[in-house]
């Protein structure tokens, strides 16, 4: 299966922003599991304006998995939480120039991932924020898209 | 940047000397072998050195020979060509779970025909059982088909016993010799073997060409009918460039077989002893020691294949992976899986497959990349945080504790 | 010997530029399409721009166009494939009797699977009638197979014609183009072709290669299982360098395709004047209007076809029979025999196809070659001294009596 | 298919011996027909001894009819009409190192031809020759060998 990843891809695999952790982090969420083969975990740092100061992840996964969830950090800082929910897996992808479509499940998984940050703030601070509903931790049930013929089932 | 070409197993540089070979065929010799005046009897010669080159180097007979467009081909037509031919005698069809999928996917495309296809376990170390094959043998069982060598992991089964194990019992025996031909010795008539498909590309010679043998007397249909070339058994204008090229680059293969195989040999298994060595939680795929020459395959624990290759791919090495990310599939390989590997470990395997010019320099920066990569990946695997942080989660070191080998 | 080579529809000369283009892929360029590392993506990459440029050439999308290695698989997938895919829909498959034996051989494999076949018949020209084509098509009929141009008469078919009668009955229709790719004008979208079959070496493009268009949406079973190359319908390491070359020579035939058609029209249509006026007992096989532009076919009374060919090949001219002996066949060629040629004279017949760089010297050469060659056979014909004897028993004579058209 | 002719074939082919008709033969033969390929006709002048002095073909076939034609009257020429009848398949093959598998049948041919100018001959005289059957005009009857796969039928 040829890649083809554009090279915003590349350059958040080879050189991701933000991995790591934060302690105490107001936020953290982990999505997708090791059977499946993808596994992200995003930690939020966010503030009492809910505005959201530093993202950091991990990420057991392919290339696209790791550069999805950079650019996902990437794009969630500085944002407040409610902006957080407008990053979706189309937002992502955009920002790295597509994914190949063998690839778009990772950047639901990264999307997935965010949320379940948020989610865990939320319930961490006894909040309720519009429009996020609980993320499923194991997103594996989800439907990758992996080994569908991209365009046609002929 | 220098590329260190460690995918042999997927496909080999073709030679120099094959190109030569190959080189008059295109633009000078370029008659169709079916033609009566002398370019296309020249041609026609050609095609019959080839031939008989390439049988003498399995100790088969010339006209037992057959082209093709690769081992993909080969697979199919010995397998589909036999079962259609042969289905009066019976539906029942053996081979093993660790095929290559020109062998499992033909066998799945023969049942929805209506055959029944049993497909052998193998043990931790890729081996088909000798005693499950004989159980496995019924009264409609016609056709067994177990690969030589395996492409992913390298084990080499036991071509000589399962063939007389079927022989007894009256079932033709077929194997995919595509990781073999040209690396190991093979004999057909010493290992009783019934058919025998080989690929070109896998020994220095171009893509794109293929055998079967077929020993006299198997019955199969034919997979492409038309002209009356390959003696009406498979129709298509001889590529002609691609006969001569196979049957060069199986000429040098053989005559440096022996040398080649002892470096590599050597080669491979400083490559693994460096490996258990200085990489942790790390396990050797396959047998060590029925394992093709040139096989070197890992699992490494809390990273996913397709971020290692590409990494090493950045460092210019190339190398492959089971991982389901490569092969557009979601499962990871099939032959991982078969050998007892949980997915998760499934995921992070690594495939080094030598070359005949691959030194011990290369070797090194390799296992030198591959130690960095790891390292890089793990620093971002949240299962490694998880493993570090609490000492558990470790399904390789749950396999040290219960004693499985060549685990790091 | 200088060699005239006038057997292009056998098989043709690569051209150097072709060579040139799939250098690289050999020894360079080999990495495996399927593999990640950059090696492989320039693999990738060079198959799919391959691909696109292959597809425009015929007015198809790069998805809809499917590499093989000849002509003959192309056939055989389009037709097995087809048949036992939508073997539910029906079980009637219409062909004519003149297609080549990569066709008839496959629809009679598949007779034997349980589908019927109708064969239309031709008419003197060797051209299908529409009418008899929609009078054939039945309630169950799933497929129709019409090959565009014949391999030795040149007859051009009215394909357009043929497919839109197919689809007004709801049967996807599929021509075998291996003679008209890259020498004729061929419109799959204007048309309504559903599946074509084309071959590089009829088109200075290497041997051991061949596409398959499929008009999205058709099904097919594959022919050849396995790895997920070609999107999983063809499996098989792909052939890059041939895949380039074909691509390459494809490009270059797009390219001078109106020159090299006009100037092969004026030589071919010399030829076959020449021969009308100064060689005696001849017969034009096919049609001299819907004819490919390199095709002159003619039978010879009194005179077997091999024996013409060996002593023109000792004058260096390189050209090809439709005579028995020397397909290993007792029968002469069938497309003779379907065009009504009784079989004495259709073991006289010869085949002179140009080559983009025929000369006119070339053919003047090889038309006196052939009247010296015709006067010694036919000296030594006990036909000929029956027919000088008694001034009978001439076939040829008969038929120009009866008002046949291009006979001498 | 393939042709490979030997040498002798090929020489025998472009230069065959013995081309043409005698007038007032002592015999006259002509086997095979025409829808199947293969016409050979030959004359022979035999003496009052029963020695074949001359021998002449006309043959309308492929290059191993011609050349087996030409082979075939070279052996029978000054020998009796017995040891023509010596002149077999197998010795016109031999004579010419060989023929591929599906050309056997022109050997054939070629002794048949000779038989029927025998018989001719035979009949003429009112003579008898031993051992010589009446040779069938039509040999399109007999087996070719020519579409027979020449070794195995598997
Ligand atoms: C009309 C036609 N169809 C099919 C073929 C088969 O092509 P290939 O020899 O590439 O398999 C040929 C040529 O041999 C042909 O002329
Ligand atoms: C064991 C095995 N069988 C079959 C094949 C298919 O060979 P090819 O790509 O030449 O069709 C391969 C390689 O891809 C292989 O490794």
């Amino acid at each position: 299966m040829a890649m083809n990843y554009s090279e915003a891809v590349m350059d958040h695999f080879t050189n991701p922003r933000n991995v790591g952790e934060i302690e105490n982090a107001s936020g953290c969420g982990t999505v997708g599991n090791a059977v499946c083969g993808d596994i992200m975990r995003v930690y939020l740092d966010i503030d009492d304006d809910g505005i959201i100061q530093d993202a950091k992840f991990k990420t057991f996964g392919c290339g696209a998995a790791i550069a999805t969830s950079s650019m996902a950090t990437v794009l969630v800082k500085g944002k407040t939480v409610q902006q957080a929910l407008e990053v979706t897996n189309k937002a992502v992808m955009e920002a790295l120039d597509g994914l190949p479509p063998v690839k778009v499940h990772c950047s639901l998984l990264a999307e997935e991932a965010i949320h379940a940050a948020l989610w865990d703030y939320a319930e961490k601070n006894g909040i309720m924020i519009e429009g996020l509903e609980k993320p499923v931790s194991d997103i594996s049930e989800h439907d990758h898209g992996h080994d569908i013929d991209d365009e046609d089932e002929d | 940047m220098k590329q260190i070409y460690l995918d042999n197993a997927s496909t080999t540089r073709m030679r120099p000397e094959v190109l030569d070979a190959m080189l008059p065929y295109f633009t000078e010799q370029y008659g169709n072998p079916s033609s009566i005046y002398p370019l296309g009897q020249e041609a026609s010669d050609a095609v019959a050195e080839a031939r008989s080159s390439l049988a003498g180097c399995i100790g088969a007979q010339p006209r037992e020979v057959f082209f093709t467009s690769g081992g993909s081909e080969s697979d199919n037509w010995a397998i589909k060509g036999f079962a259609r031919a042969n289905v009066a005698k019976g539906r029942h069809i053996i081979t093993s779970a660790v095929e290559h999928h020109a062998v499992l996917h033909t066998c799945a495309a023969l049942e929805k025909e209506g055959f029944e296809v049993t497909y052998l376990p193998v043990d931790g170390d890729g081996l088909v059982s000798v005693e499950d094959f004989k159980a496995a043998i019924r009264s409609d069982t016609i056709l067994a088909s177990i690969m030589f060598a395996n492409n992913e992991i390298g084990t080499i089964q036991s071509i000589a016993e399962l063939a007389s194990a079927a022989h007894e019992a009256g079932v033709v025996f077929h194997t995919d010799a595509v990781q073999a031909f040209g690396h190991e010795y093979i004999n057909v008539e010493e290992m009783g073997i019934d058919m025998l498909s080989a690929s070109a590309h896998k020994l220095y010679g171009p893509k794109g060409m293929g055998l079967l043998y077929v020993r006299k007397g198997v019955k199969l249909l034919n997979l492409i009918d038309g002209g009356q070339q390959e003696r009406g058994r498979r129709a298509t204008t001889e590529n002609v460039s691609g006969i001569v090229g196979f049957a060069k680059a199986a000429q040098l293969a053989e005559a440096e077989r022996e040398a080649v195989h002892g470096s590599q040999l050597a080669l491979r298994d400083h490559a693994i002893e460096r490996i258990l060595r200085e990489i942790p939680h790390a396990k050797l795929n396959g047998s060590w020691e029925s394992r093709l020459a040139n096989n070197v395959n890992f699992s490494f624990e809390f990273i996913e294949g397709e971020g290692m290759l590409l990494q090493l791919a950045a460092r210019g090495i190339c190398v492959s992976s089971g991982s389901a990310c490569t092969s557009g599939s979601l499962d990871p390989s099939h032959v991982l899986l078969a050998i007892g590997l949980p997915h998760e470990i499934a995921h992070g395997s690594l495939r080094m497959t030598l070359g005949r010019d691959t030194t011990l320099e290369d070797v090194d920066f390799a296992i030198d990349s591959l130690k960095a990569t790891l390292a890089n990946l793990r620093s971002m695997s949240p299962l490694y945080e998880d493993f570090q942080k609490t000492g558990e989660g470790s399904i390789i070191a749950e396999m040290k504790a219960q004693g499985v080998p060549y685990v790091s």
